[in-house]
């Protein structure tokens, strides 16, 4: 609210950025005031918030994009002579990233009234969304590294509340412990980043650090510390976006509401991973970049391959989710930095919108199974099929959707993906094969694409339903599809599909977006890439589709053994999950387990040690004061008494040996004294 | 304006009242407590939003610089050839204690909040009560080593009661395991503490002298005496500066507590009732924390840096070590007690960087530590008072008996593991970024160190969701069965005015961290100045 | 031979000016017979007659010995033609003497032990009078024959008072322990003064001509000498070797009779010391034995024999016993000095542990009851019935171990600092060992004095234990509490006493 | 003085073994004896003041005085233990 106060004097346009990130926040706080009512107002009012905020960014977009950067800031703390200010940054990167967060959001919110709707933590769970909104919103404007870890680290928290929103299923609690944990190793690669440029540039200013060409050479940032920090960097992206090996998460997570999925695990915060990449972008030197562009196209691919086989609806996907923010990954890596940017942007949208499909879907099954008193489970699509007759609307913005992500032309996902195909292959160009691998194995995930997302659309809507073949007298109930669930769906389809992000739909550079993000050294298309690229990806792609429609609909050919090797590895996700499970989880527990016993044992067990011998000290010199000395001048006396043979009986008494013992001491006192 | 011995003293004031009042009225006692605790907390903040900044009100090694300064002739004995024994009554506050001052008399109101669950003997409980919170705050503003020693000891003897009579099962043990460990350290810090004043001369007076000002400056050690900087005197072989400092060193850091000096604190947490939890953890620990800068490194800068590596290992070490260790935990509050090692850790680590990024962290961090690890601690005793359980796998689901209480739980775990907006997550990275800049601006701690200990806060995470998760989340499932679901009734409104405050600082010194270190900035640059 | 009609009024002069400034013993000495009167006189009522008349006598001493501050303030004054040598300290010793019996006379009514002594108490009064005339010589004595006569009239005095009431066989036998014991030291240290004077020919220790004397022979007889004699001294202070009978005749002897041992008849000790090493550490050219490095390592090993051995203790009669021999290594840490400051460090830190030990002692025979054995474990739980009396025990016993805020810290303190102070001039090692040792030592206290408080406020009380309640018990308790006031306040305010130390 | 030191050591002796008080507190009058014949003995250098001779005649007085006091707990012990045997009386102790 300061900041409100203290900004008034500053430009319209950041006015409107502050507004459309405090909006959702502000909703969250009146929520939060509420807490014991639950209202249906509460949705409503944070789909209002949404709408603003929408309406603001909007405005805002249309104001910046492709004007000068602005940046205000205001003074937030000094810590010894170091000023450490808050400020917003709104460059060409931000003000895209605050429609389609907002817009996505909004379609979400929508959706949510009706798929949350009867639910006990209903309000909790709007608190919870706005939260996650102006997190998210506050993460791609902020103007400095540290705002924007801390607001990496709430979008994270946000998340972990929404996956773990329905907290007595114990799988959710679980996945959201995990996704933190997860989340949390890249958090650190990302602080540990953050404390390499500071120590060396004493500022966290994003446009300090980055405007200036010369602070990664020469004299500025170099070497071995400058790949560590970009290093540092990528980590935290590897773990917000869920790469290869901190992928394990994202599946999970797929415990949170559908809705939830939709919004957070698929089209913003994971992508916030990729907008940090090109946040932090001078950064990645060429080694670096190599590294980014090997995980991104492996990620890519291995998630295609798992999600041939799963069987759950989500984690499909969730998978499918993994593989496309690989292709942003690997994007960045190559340098096709607007090509990535343009992805995340088209990605958002039919990725959300296949989450929502997916969650009409699931609702559809639910409310069967609980009809029916089934036990199965609403996720799997072995259970599904021919659902196209009774969700309609559902089944035609899945079909675009799908089309978006396999990338067939006239799609906005055909722009994109084709722009980071073309520009891979463009930079493999004249290097050695190994190089030539990666545009390979993009190009060969894109067609697992295809196979899985057609695989999953056929089982779904395509042929009967299976549970005619458990209960023979089944028959759908008439179609009821909420016009709450339609609008939003309905709305976010148009963003699939290619007039929003070009005229013209078969060449990607024309993208007012992709043009958006160049810089002023960009090529005019220059090789024969641009042409036998498209072509060859659609051309396969057809009889990849057909190849499922005949595996699937038709259950003609079975080329996959559902008992080989490879059937295996990818049913079980590279096995990659239960490593960490029983190897990684155990080691750690097993070491603080061993810790804590050395803590009881060593480290208390020392100080025991001490208490002892002080204790065992004292009883010896009890002991010596009455047995030793006393002994000894028993022993002396006996002596005495031997060589001065005295008949009689000797007993020395006790007052009497006290005496002795005094005279003795006395005595050797002495003779020591002389003999020195 | 004796604002300061006001604040020092409330306690003793109302302690005596109580003493005086009759035992009938013993439904009473508490009530006199919390004022007493509250009027402290008026006075602390009143002083907080006086305090002046500037440059001309650093403190640290200025006399003049001090504010709320009082100084009174206290012991003043003839020593014939000897000139004269010089023991001043002498407190002041500056960028260093008038934070913690605050923090801590916050503390010790929720403590009296806490306490409310003791039911016997409640005219001893509060009196030791009162006695304890006089010497905390003494501690804090006492810049006479003397007085300051005194206070020191004085609040040993509070606790060693307070955790003897009213703590759990194995009190006795704990009780006197923390009295000899922090005895142990004192009374070699009392040999330093002599050893300092006849090296130490007051520069006016040319009398051997307490003050620890004077003792910071090398100019006022006399020549050739044991400490002076100049004189290279050697005891037992060893140069008797370091000496000094190590055993100096260990003294607070028993309090703080560093690895491998911890052992009494999980034992006398989880013994000891859970007021006394929360000042130890709120407040004793902080007192280690601060001996260390006021003491230990004002006085012996030159040995704080050559000795800084292994300062800084003996931090991470504390940091994993204790987040280790509480992943271990089946004990609630001794998962809590080790994570306040491991959090503690964050601190030695930030200061041993030297520098002011690292030294505001750690400041920072004690502030933050205070405020939370009393809302831990105060959110187990709910539970416990209402149970009689702290075994984590006895609980589950508890988020669905206690909505309320699990907002505050998590608030409290999720502020504790450093999310940002909360206080801990502005300390904990400006500790380590501290310590990471220190390799380039000083050169005294390597960088692997931050790295290390950062990964502290992972496991923090790990163990903090652990529990979130074991306890807290799922379908309630309780050991106890039935009659553990009946009592364990949300919380209630004395609960929640104890736990909403803490919250609302954390959360306030997250969002503005600028309200303390705007505080501290002019003492930390002084001490900085004070390495070079 | 015509010198002597001059020398004798000379001597006569000197005698009669002397006995102006022997007014506080002469007035011990008339209340002395007094009190025989009295006790004589009165039978039935005697005991608190005498009781009363010995109080009222003993304010009037101290009144005496106050007046002696200023006779002396113009410089040290030889009595009795150097018999007796009249200082600063020995006058704040004599001060002390005068305080701490007027505590243990007031003390002893209240002791249910001896009240229920069938021969009454005014005899009693009578032997603390004469003891105390005793130590008053103690204090002053300079020549070899009144430190033979001061040490004898105080040992004769103390075993009637440790076998007065002899009603049990533990109250013989302690009696007997100590007659034997004391009996023998005294015949040890008169041969050992018999042996001094056969080497120099003079009594009065003052005298250049005693120091040149011995310094002119062999030194491996003088140190025989002088080792009988420190043996003898030893007796009353304690110290190991000369350790063995503390704890028997504690544990026998009745507790105020144990009070009045362990603190005045051990401080006289220490006057008496400083007095007969005056002459050898100011003589510069005496080197043939090391007071410092002697003193020093028994200073070590009783510090360590005493408080370990406490450690062990569940008597606590039997465990004050031990540490009152930890006490006198501690307060020898002090005399080591030799310094001015040392000795008014030993001077405060003497007149507090004796403070702090009597009221410890009281606080014994309130809790004991009947019974004189009594153990830690009977304390049980007696915290929570009677809290008053135990807060005032913990008080004591932390001003005993020397935490702060207590007068024993400042003892402490004041010791340690000048023993520091010594150890910057002379660099002496042995001072650090002394320093680390009593650290050490201080530490290891604490096991054996928080026994009490751990047993009367951390263990639960057994079934019922009967309160050891009284009449008599009151004023009993209203004097700790004073003792208790006292020690505290101390702790705060220690310059009261320090100064007036000095 | 070899008398003496004769004497004091035999009474020294007696003190140390004797099962008997009585026979102890003689063997202390053995010691003071010898001290009091030191200094008769070499009293007669010291002309000037005659403390030698002072000195023995305070000691025999005060060695009485001493020897009656503990003949009289002897007596008390004896009755409380029918012994007199110091070696026997050790009740007290840790």
């Amino acid at each position: 609210m300061e900041q409100i106060n203290t900004l008034q004097n500053y430009s319209t346009e950041i006015q409107l950025a502050l507004t459309a990130v405090l909006l959702p926040f502000a909703a969250f706080i009146i929520n939060f005031l509420v807490l014991k009512t639950v209202l249906k107002g509460v949705g409503i009012l944070s789909v209002f918030c949404i709408l603003l905020s929408l309406i603001c960014s909007g405005i805002l977009f249309a104001k910046t994009w492709n004007h000068e950067p602005l940046h205000r800031q205001i003074l937030w703390f000094q810590i010894g002579t170091v000023k450490i200010y808050a400020g917003l940054l709104l460059n060409n990167l931000s003000v895209l990233m605050l429609p389609v967060i907002s817009g996505v959001a909004l379609a979400v919110h929508i959706y949510s009234i009706a798929y949350l709707h009867g639910d006990q933590l209903y309000n909790r769970y709007f608190r919870y969304l706005s939260f996650f909104c102006f997190a998210m919103m506050a993460l791609v404007v902020v103007d400095n590294l540290l705002l924007m870890y801390a607001f990496w680290e709430l979008v994270g928290f946000a998340s972990y509340l929404l996956i773990g929103f329905w907290f007595t299923r114990e799988k959710a609690v679980q996945a959201n412990k995990k996704a933190f944990i997860m989340n949390r190793i890249g958090d650190l690669g990302f602080l540990i980043g953050i404390m390499i440029l500071y120590a060396h540039f004493h500022t966290f200013n994003l446009i300090t650090l980055f405007t200036n060409p010369n602070n990664f050479s020469g004299n500025g940032l170099t070497g071995t510390w400058l790949t560590v920090a970009g290093l540092c960097f990528f980590l935290g992206a590897i773990a917000k976006s869920a790469q290869f090996p901190l992928h394990t998460w994202l599946p999970d997570a797929m415990e949170g509401p559908t809705s939830v999925s939709a919004l957070i695990h698929a089209a913003t915060m994971v992508a916030a991973g990729v907008f940090l990449l090109a946040r932090v972008y001078p950064v990645f030197n060429g080694d670096v970049k190599m590294v980014i562009t090997i995980t991104g196209t492996f990620t890519a691919f291995m998630a295609a391959t798992i999600a041939l086989t799963q069987n759950d609806l989500k984690k499909i996907l969730a998978f499918s989710t993994i593989s496309q923010l690989g292709f942003m990954v690997a994007a960045m890596g190559i340098g096709a930095y607007s090509s990535a940017l343009f992805h995340l942007a088209t990605h958002a949208f039919f990725k959300c919108l296949l989450f929502l499909s997916a969650g009409v879907i699931i609702h559809e099954m639910q409310h069967l199974k609980e009809k029916l008193h089934l036990e199965i489970d609403p996720q799997n699509i072995l259970y599904m099929g021919g659902l196209r007759k009774i969700l309609p609307v559902t089944f035609i913005t899945c079909i675009i959707a799908s089309l978006a992500l396999i990338g067939l032309p006239l799609t906005s996902g055909y722009l994109s993906k084709d722009g980071i195909l073309i520009q891979a292959f463009e930079w493999a160009e004249g290097r050695s094969f190994f190089y030539k691998l990666i545009p390979i194995f993009i190009l060969i995930t894109s067609w697992l694409t295809a196979f899985y997302i057609s695989r999953l659309l056929f089982k779904v809507f395509w042929g009967e339903s299976r549970l005619q073949e458990m209960i023979p007298t089944f028959q759908f109930p008439a179609s009821k599809e909420n016009k709450l669930f339609t609008w939003p769906m309905l709305f976010l389809s148009v963003f699939c599909l290619f007039p929003v992000f070009s005229f013209n739909p078969l060449l990607y550079e024309q993208s007012w977006l992709f043009r958006g993000f160049l810089g002023a050294d960009y090529l005019e298309r220059e090789n024969i890439y641009h042409t036998v690229i498209p072509a060859a990806v659609n051309l396969f792609t057809i009889p990849v589709i057909y190849i499922a429609y005949l595996r699937y609909v038709k259950q003609g050919i079975s080329w996959f053994p559902e008992t080989g090797f490879l059937f295996k590895l990818s049913y079980n996700q590279w096995y990659i999950d239960r490593f960490y499970q029983n190897y990684l989880v155990k080691i750690v527990q097993w070491i603080s387990k061993m810790l804590y016993q050395f803590d009881r044992k060593v480290v208390d067990g020392f100080i025991t040690f001490l208490t002892k011998i002080t204790r065992f000290f004292a009883v010896c010199i009890d002991w010596a004061d009455r047995n030793l000395v006393d002994g000894l001048i028993n022993f002396i006396a006996f002596r005495v008494r031997d060589i001065g043979s005295f008949a009689r009986g000797f007993q020395t008494g006790k007052v009497q040996q006290y005496l002795l013992t005094m005279l003795i001491v006395v005595l050797s006192i002495y003779i020591f004294k002389i003999l020195i | 304006m004796h604002i300061l011995s006001l604040l020092i003293f409330t306690p003793l004031l109302f302690g005596v009242l109580l003493l005086l009042l009759p035992s009938f009225l013993r439904n009473s006692f508490k009530y006199v407590a919390l004022a007493a605790t509250l009027v402290q907390v008026v006075l602390s903040g009143w002083m907080y939003f006086q305090f002046k900044t500037g440059a001309s009100f650093t403190g640290i090694n200025h006399a003049d610089q001090y504010q709320f300064v009082e100084k009174a002739s206290w012991i003043s004995l003839n020593l014939g050839s000897l000139g004269k024994m010089q023991i001043d009554y002498f407190v002041g506050i500056d960028g260093l204690s008038i934070g913690l001052l605050f923090m801590s008399s916050v503390v010790m109101a929720v403590a009296a909040l806490a306490s409310w669950e003791i039911k016997t003997n409640l005219k001893g409980f509060f009196a030791l009560f009162l006695l304890l919170d006089m010497a905390v705050i003494g501690v804090f503003c006492a810049l006479d080593f003397f007085l300051f020693y005194i206070f020191y000891e004085l609040m040993l003897l509070p606790l060693y009661f307070l955790i003897g009579i009213w703590g759990g099962v194995r009190r006795e043990y704990a009780a006197i395991k923390f009295f000899l460990y922090t005895l142990f350290g004192s009374v070699f810090m009392l040999l330093v503490m002599i050893g300092l004043y006849f090296s130490v001369t007051d520069p006016v007076t040319k009398n051997h002298t307490f003050n620890i000002i004077h003792m910071m400056n090398p100019a006022n050690f006399a020549q050739g005496s044991v400490f002076s900087l100049s004189a290279h005197q050697m005891l037992f072989g060893l140069p008797a500066r370091s000496l000094a400092f190590v055993v100096l060193f260990i003294a607070f850091a028993i309090k703080v507590p560093v690895v491998p000096l911890h052992t009494w604190l999980p034992d006398a947490h989880v013994e000891a009732p859970t007021a006394v939890s929360i000042i130890l953890a709120g407040v004793l620990l902080k007192i280690g924390g601060y001996g260390i800068l006021r003491i230990c490194f004002s006085i012996f800068p030159e040995v704080a840096t050559a000795g800084a590596f292994w300062l800084g290992l003996l931090g991470v070490i504390s940091i994993l070590y204790g987040a280790m260790n509480a992943l271990a935990q089946t004990d609630l509050k001794r998962l809590i007690a080790y994570s306040s090692v491991s959090h503690m850790g964050f601190v030695l680590l930030g200061i041993s960087s030297q520098t002011t990024e690292g030294i505001s962290g750690a400041l920072m961090q004690m502030l933050s530590h205070g405020f939370l690890s009393a809302m831990l601690f105060f959110l187990v005793g709910v539970i416990y008072s209402r149970v009689h359980d702290r075994y984590i796998y006895n609980f589950r689901g508890l988020a669905s008996l206690m909505p309320q209480f699990t907002v505050f739980i998590m608030i409290a775990f999720f502020a504790s593991l450093g999310l940002p907006g909360f206080s801990a997550f502005i300390a904990e990275a400006f500790s380590l970024i501290g310590a990471f800049t220190s390799a380039s601006v000083n050169g005294l701690l390597p960088s692997w160190m931050a790295v290390c200990g950062s990964v502290g806060i992972l496991l923090s995470a790990a163990y903090f969701l652990w529990t979130l998760q074991r306890m807290f989340f799922g379908e309630t499932r309780l050991s106890g069965g039935e009659s553990w679901k009946t009592a364990l009734t949300d919380i209630n409104f004395r609960e929640k005015s104890a736990l909403i405050p803490l919250s609302l600082f954390a959360l306030i010194l997250g969002l503005l961290p600028s309200l303390v270190f705007s505080k501290i900035n002019d003492s930390v640059l002084a001490l900085v100045h004070l390495f070079r | 031979m015509n010198e002597l009609p001059i020398s004798l009024t000379e001597q006569l002069n000197n005698i009669l000016q002397s006995i102006t400034y022997f007014a506080p013993e002469t007035a011990l000495a008339i209340l002395f017979l007094l009190l025989i009167i009295t006790g004589l006189l009165f039978r039935n009522d005697a005991d608190w007659i005498c009781s009363s008349l010995c109080l009222l006598g003993l304010i009037f001493v101290f009144q005496r010995d106050v007046q002696q501050l200023y006779f002396i303030a113009s410089g040290p004054k030889f009595l009795f033609g150097s018999m007796l040598l009249l200082h600063h300290v020995s006058v704040l010793f004599k001060l002390i003497f005068a305080v701490l019996t007027f505590l243990i006379v007031v003390y002893i009514p209240l002791d249910r032990q001896l009240k229920v002594h069938q021969k009454g108490l005014s005899d009693l009064y009578a032997i603390i009078i004469a003891v105390v005339f005793g130590l008053h010589l103690m204090a002053m004595s300079v020549n070899l024959l009144m430190i033979y006569l001061a040490v004898e009239t105080v040992s004769i005095g103390s075993y009637l008072l440790v076998s007065y009431h002899s009603e049990n066989r533990s109250v013989a036998e302690a009696g007997l322990k100590y007659v034997l014991f004391g009996f023998a030291a005294s015949a040890i240290m008169l041969y050992g003064l018999s042996l001094l004077y056969t080497f120099t020919g003079t009594l009065d220790i003052f005298n250049t001509h005693f120091v040149d004397q011995l310094i002119r022979i062999n030194p491996v007889p003088v140190f025989l000498a002088m080792l009988l004699v420190i043996a003898g001294i030893g007796f009353k202070l304690s110290f190991v070797p000369m350790h063995f009978w503390v704890p028997d005749v504690y544990e026998g002897a009745s507790t105020p009779v144990v009070a009045f041992l362990s603190t005045l008849t051990k401080i006289a000790g220490f006057a008496l010391l400083a007095n007969f090493l005056t002459p050898f550490i100011f003589f510069n050219k005496w080197t043939a034995f090391d007071f410092r490095l002697f003193f020093s390592i028994i200073a070590i090993i009783t510090m360590i024999v005493g408080n370990f051995a406490a450690v062990l203790q569940n008597n606590i009669k039997r465990m004050l016993a031990y540490s009152a021999i930890g006490h006198t290594g501690f307060a020898l840490m002090a005399l080591v000095t030799f310094s001015q400051q040392g000795v008014s460090a030993l001077l405060f830190y003497l007149s507090v542990y004796a403070l702090a030990n009597i009221g410890a002692l009281m606080l014994c025979s309130f809790y004991a009851g009947k019974n004189s054995m009594l153990m830690v474990q009977d304390l049980r739980g007696l915290g929570k019935t009677e809290p008053f009396a135990s807060v005032c025990f913990v008080i004591l016993l932390i001003s005993l171990t020397g935490l702060p805020i207590s007068a024993g810290f400042n003892g402490k303190v004041l010791v340690f600092s000048s023993v520091i102070e010594v150890y910057r001039q002379s660099h002496n090692i042995l001072l650090l060992v002394l320093l680390v040792t009593g650290a050490v030592t201080t530490v290891v206290s604490l096991f054996y004095y928080f026994k009490i408080p751990l047993y009367l406020f951390l263990k639960p009380a057994e079934i019922s234990t009967q309160k050891p309640t009284g009449n008599r018990q009151f004023p009993l308790l209203i004097i700790i509490g004073l003792l208790t006031a006292i020690v505290f306040l101390l702790g705060i305010f220690p310059s009261v006493l320090a100064n007036f130390m000095q | 003085m070899l008398i003496a030191a004769s004497l004091f050591c035999t009474g020294l002796y007696m003190v140390l073994t004797k099962s008997n008080a009585i026979q102890v507190l003689i063997g202390i009058e053995f010691m003071i004896n010898a001290a009091i014949i030191n200094l008769v003995a070499f009293g007669k250098y010291d002309k000037h003041n005659n403390g030698g001779q002072v000195f023995a005649l305070f000691a025999i007085v005060l060695a009485a005085a001493a020897s009656a006091v503990a003949l009289a707990i002897i007596l008390n012990v004896y009755r409380r233990f029918k012994t007199i045997d110091p070696a026997k009386i050790n009740e007290l102790k840790n």
